[in-house]
């Protein structure tokens, strides 16, 4: 689905990550840590086509982002399903609203998904705050709306952020087991979290890869985790 | 034709979920829809000033372009001879539309202020008048006062020229101003409007990143925007045209002065071209909104 | 007033500390600048606009008001005497200025396009005139002429009403236009620069949010942003008034029709008019940024 | 320094936080608790004065909110540092001058703060990105900085809402050190967090009370934890 071959990338100082090289693979289910700052949303944003790699190459779905014009990113970024860190959403918008973005866009809202998006939200506890506006929600609540957005859609990749930063225990629970229920449905799915015990805790229901970023190289973390 | 059309009305229409993402209210929509109001109500004003200029100044030429006049005094007995003559030199001058001598009762009318209506014009030794009508490209009256020298001597050419020229002028002058006014309002609101486009565009930023993130196409995000900005656009401008109008209609109630400076105003197809002025800035703001929008697309990845 | 300049010059020069928190760049920035220059400029254009309308209506009215004039016709030998009668009749008619006999040469000049310069004047009966001239009052000119039919019965009053009263009002509809056109653009700059004022503020949302949170005071909030869009708008209008008096400077070298409509353009003390323009749209902004500034800090807790 | 007094609060709705008393007083350590869209964010608002309770009295350093000017309520954010959730900073202005911009509006700023700047910006692992924009930092510095800057005026009370939401656990370990060495200094810190583990470290260095936010109310956590 997304291959990342030889990259590199730099903001413009020294390069932040160097020599990166991963397949994901259709169905698997990685998880992405590293030290603050070592440069996991870049990461992320290398994947999702939000940035061209200084060096090396970036494939989405078989193209070469750098051969891919701004539709060709937009229609890819329909099969991706993206938690960003700093959740934003329109701020005139119901919850809900904001929630069918990624279908209101692809011109893609019909009627069955009125039920999807019902059971969805109630999942992630914001039933009762759909009609709020987004600067109404709390710092959580922000952050299970971004996951509803990027799921909504049913996405043949997931990534996401630190998707459970603002999130209390329980319900980062629950977030996961959506996202493991989505991997069982064969989507790929890529989560950057600093919360060992997330990990821990997804390991016991699914196979799961560590990746870390350490030193600007992509590891594979060991069996200590 | 038809596509343009149905185009033109999709536009128009739009997609009401489309819509929705652009953010209803906020300083953005007073910023366009008072910025194109206001520059229509001067566009309104400046026109209206051009136009009155433009009829002053036809009124002054045309009132003033009789031409020149022929005063052909002789003894009583050449009168007829040398009138003869002077007709003749007229007619065969290139540039001289025509020539005509003026009745008897024509030159009473124009000397009555000084003697009166009363004036017995057989019996004083006043000269035959002969009005001249130039043709567009107008005579080259040295060269006639040469001929008429030469054949009829009792003959001068009064070309009203010093009389004319000046006014003429100045009414060009004014109907120059106010083509100079249209022409700085109108690009000063172009301006004005792109200007609140962009500023419009800008503050909406933080929408058109999540749009972009989401992944919308550059063209429905533009679209959105564009259709948006466009119809506040273009309803501010109709407000403010619509203002102007009837501001223009009350102005000059004060006075039946109209006769010399022909009014403020519109006459006749006139009226037809304030109603041009929204269509324009419609047009520009949709040109500015489209620009704005794919720069901005351009800054996000 | 010492205490006045040191705190108008505290303003201009500011805290460099509290400048900083100001972001300056961005749409805001080019939005409040182009603002003032585009309507400074306009209002520029208005200024000369009036003014000149002004003289012109001025000059149309001097001209013009040489007031009335008597004709007298008579037999020569009562010509003296009736001519007396009327002077004193006229030197007793209240509104009259002044009367005065015009001396043959006069005379002659006026009938010259008619007759031609060599009018045996003395072999004809040709009238007198008397020129009047009336104080700013006016006289009662159906009153005079009931007293003239009465004493002087070959007396004809021509009080140039008809010719003078549309000029000297169509020059003062000329000079009322000049000042609804500046009095418009005026209120349209005030309005789009408060409005530019505003926008640039709710632009900056997320900055005095910020400022509040760490605890700085309203008072210090609202003067960072005063100080730095007063600026803005004062120099944009500047540079907008010395483009506008180029361009009024430039505009009309085409002509020595000046003489005319008097040329566009300032003449004298009027040259400080404009000079007024940006101190008066740095008022306005001033004052638009204060209010706007104290609007938004309400809204924030 | 603050205290509620029976303080109830509601957005509109119906009441989200009833009948809160709380003294915090100089030299306390409380930790905040309780899940996502309880109300920490909102209790902590009313703690510095951006939300007027709807019912009670909150008093800051013993004057009543409800009878404070404007100015009033300013002065007194410079005797509290708040960390935001949603941390925002003057975004053209760099980090050093964001972080120092609590003495910069309170017209404090001077030379020897130069070096404290230096010393505080090293110990949250930001010297490097001192002269970066705030929009170029991570999610992570983000936090880090806004936590600089609450602590730079060296303020009386510290409210930090969810300071290490995406801070990996070293450096969450180092920012606790820093709240705690204030502490000691007799500075009172509340801290809102969902990291538990944030918490029970926490009390192996410092008397820490543990306040949960559950069902409306305000309630003493058990030494459960
Ligand atoms: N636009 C940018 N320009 C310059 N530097 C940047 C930019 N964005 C990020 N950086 C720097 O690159 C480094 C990596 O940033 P990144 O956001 O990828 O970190 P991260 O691993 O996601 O950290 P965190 O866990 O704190 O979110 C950071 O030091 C950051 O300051
Ligand atoms: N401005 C507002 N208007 C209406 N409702 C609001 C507003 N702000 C917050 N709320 C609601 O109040 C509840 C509590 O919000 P608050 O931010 O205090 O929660 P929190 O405990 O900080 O949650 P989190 O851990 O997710 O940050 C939430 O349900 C939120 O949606
Ligand atoms: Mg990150
Ligand atoms: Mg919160």
């Amino acid at each position: 689905m997304i291959e990342l071959e030889n990259v590199a990338y730099s903001y413009g100082g020294g390069e932040l990550l160097s020599e990166i090289s991963l397949k994901l693979a259709p169905g698997s289910f990685h998880f992405l840590t590293g030290p603050s700052g070592a440069g996991k949303t870049t990461f992320l944003k290398l994947c999702y086509g939000a940035l061209i790699p200084t060096a090396g190459d970036v494939h989405l779905f078989g193209q070469d982002v750098r051969a891919m014009t701004r539709d060709d990113i937009a229609l890819s970024r329909r099969r991706i399903g993206v938690v960003h860190q700093d959740c934003r959403f329109l701020d005139h918008l119901p919850v809900a609203e904001n929630v069918a973005l990624p279908l209101t866009v692809a011109g893609a809202d019909r009627l069955e998904d009125v039920a999807n998006m019902k059971e969805l939200l109630s999942w992630v506890g914001l039933s009762r705050r759909a009609d709020a506006l987004p600067p109404e929600l709390s710092g959580g609540e922000r952050q299970r709306a971004a996951l509803a957005r990027a799921v909504i859609q049913s996405p043949d990749v997931i990534l996401a952020d630190e998707p459970t930063g603002n999130i209390d225990w329980e319900m980062s629970q629950r977030l996961l087991t959506l996202l493991i229920e989505l991997n069982r449905m064969g989507k790929t799915v890529m989560i950057a979290t600093h919360d060992l015990s997330l990990i821990r805790a997804a390991k016991s229901h699914v196979q799961a890869r560590v990746l870390r970023i350490a030193n600007r190289r992509l590891q594979l973390a060991g069996a200590d985790l | 034709m038809n596509a343009v059309v149905a185009k033109v009305l999709g536009f128009l229409v739009g997609d009401a979920q489309a819509d929705r993402v652009v953010p209803p209210a906020g300083f953005t929509v007073r910023l366009t829809l008072f910025t194109s109001a206001a520059m229509a109500f001067l566009m309104v004003f400046a026109l209206a000033l051009s136009l009155a200029s433009g009829r002053l100044a036809a009124t002054w030429s045309s009132e003033l372009d009789r031409g020149a006049t022929l005063r052909l005094s002789a003894p009583p007995e050449q009168m007829a001879a040398q009138t003869a003559v002077a007709m003749a030199v007229l007619q065969t001058t290139p540039g001289v539309a025509t020539a005509r001598l003026l009745s008897a009762d024509e030159q009473r009318a124009l000397l009555a202020p000084w003697f009166g209506p009363d004036l017995p014009l057989e019996d004083l030794p006043v000269p035959q008048l002969i009005e001249i009508t130039e043709t567009g490209a107008g005579f080259d009256a040295a060269g006639l006062r040469l001929r008429l020298a030469a054949e009829v001597p009792g003959a001068v050419l009064d070309d009203h020229a010093r009389w004319r020229k000046p006014l003429v002028r100045a009414a060009g002058a004014l109907r120059a101003l106010g083509w100079v006014s249209i022409l700085l309002i109108g690009a000063a609101s172009a301006a004005m409007i792109t200007l609140a486009a962009n500023a419009a565009l800008a503050a909406n930023a933080q929408v058109i990143e999540v749009l972009r993130l989401v992944g919308a196409t550059d063209g429905y995000i533009a679209q959105a925007f564009v259709r948006r900005f466009t119809l506040r656009a273009l309803a501010g401008a109709a407000a403010g045209v619509v203002a102007g109008l009837i501001a223009v209609l009350l102005l000059p109630s004060a006075g039946a002065e109209a006769t010399f400076l022909t009014g403020l105003g519109f006459r006749g197809w006139h009226w037809l071209l304030p109603l041009l002025i929204a269509p324009i800035l419609g047009a520009v703001a949709y040109w500015a909104t489209g620009v704005a929008a794919r720069k901005t697309l351009e800054g996000l990845t």
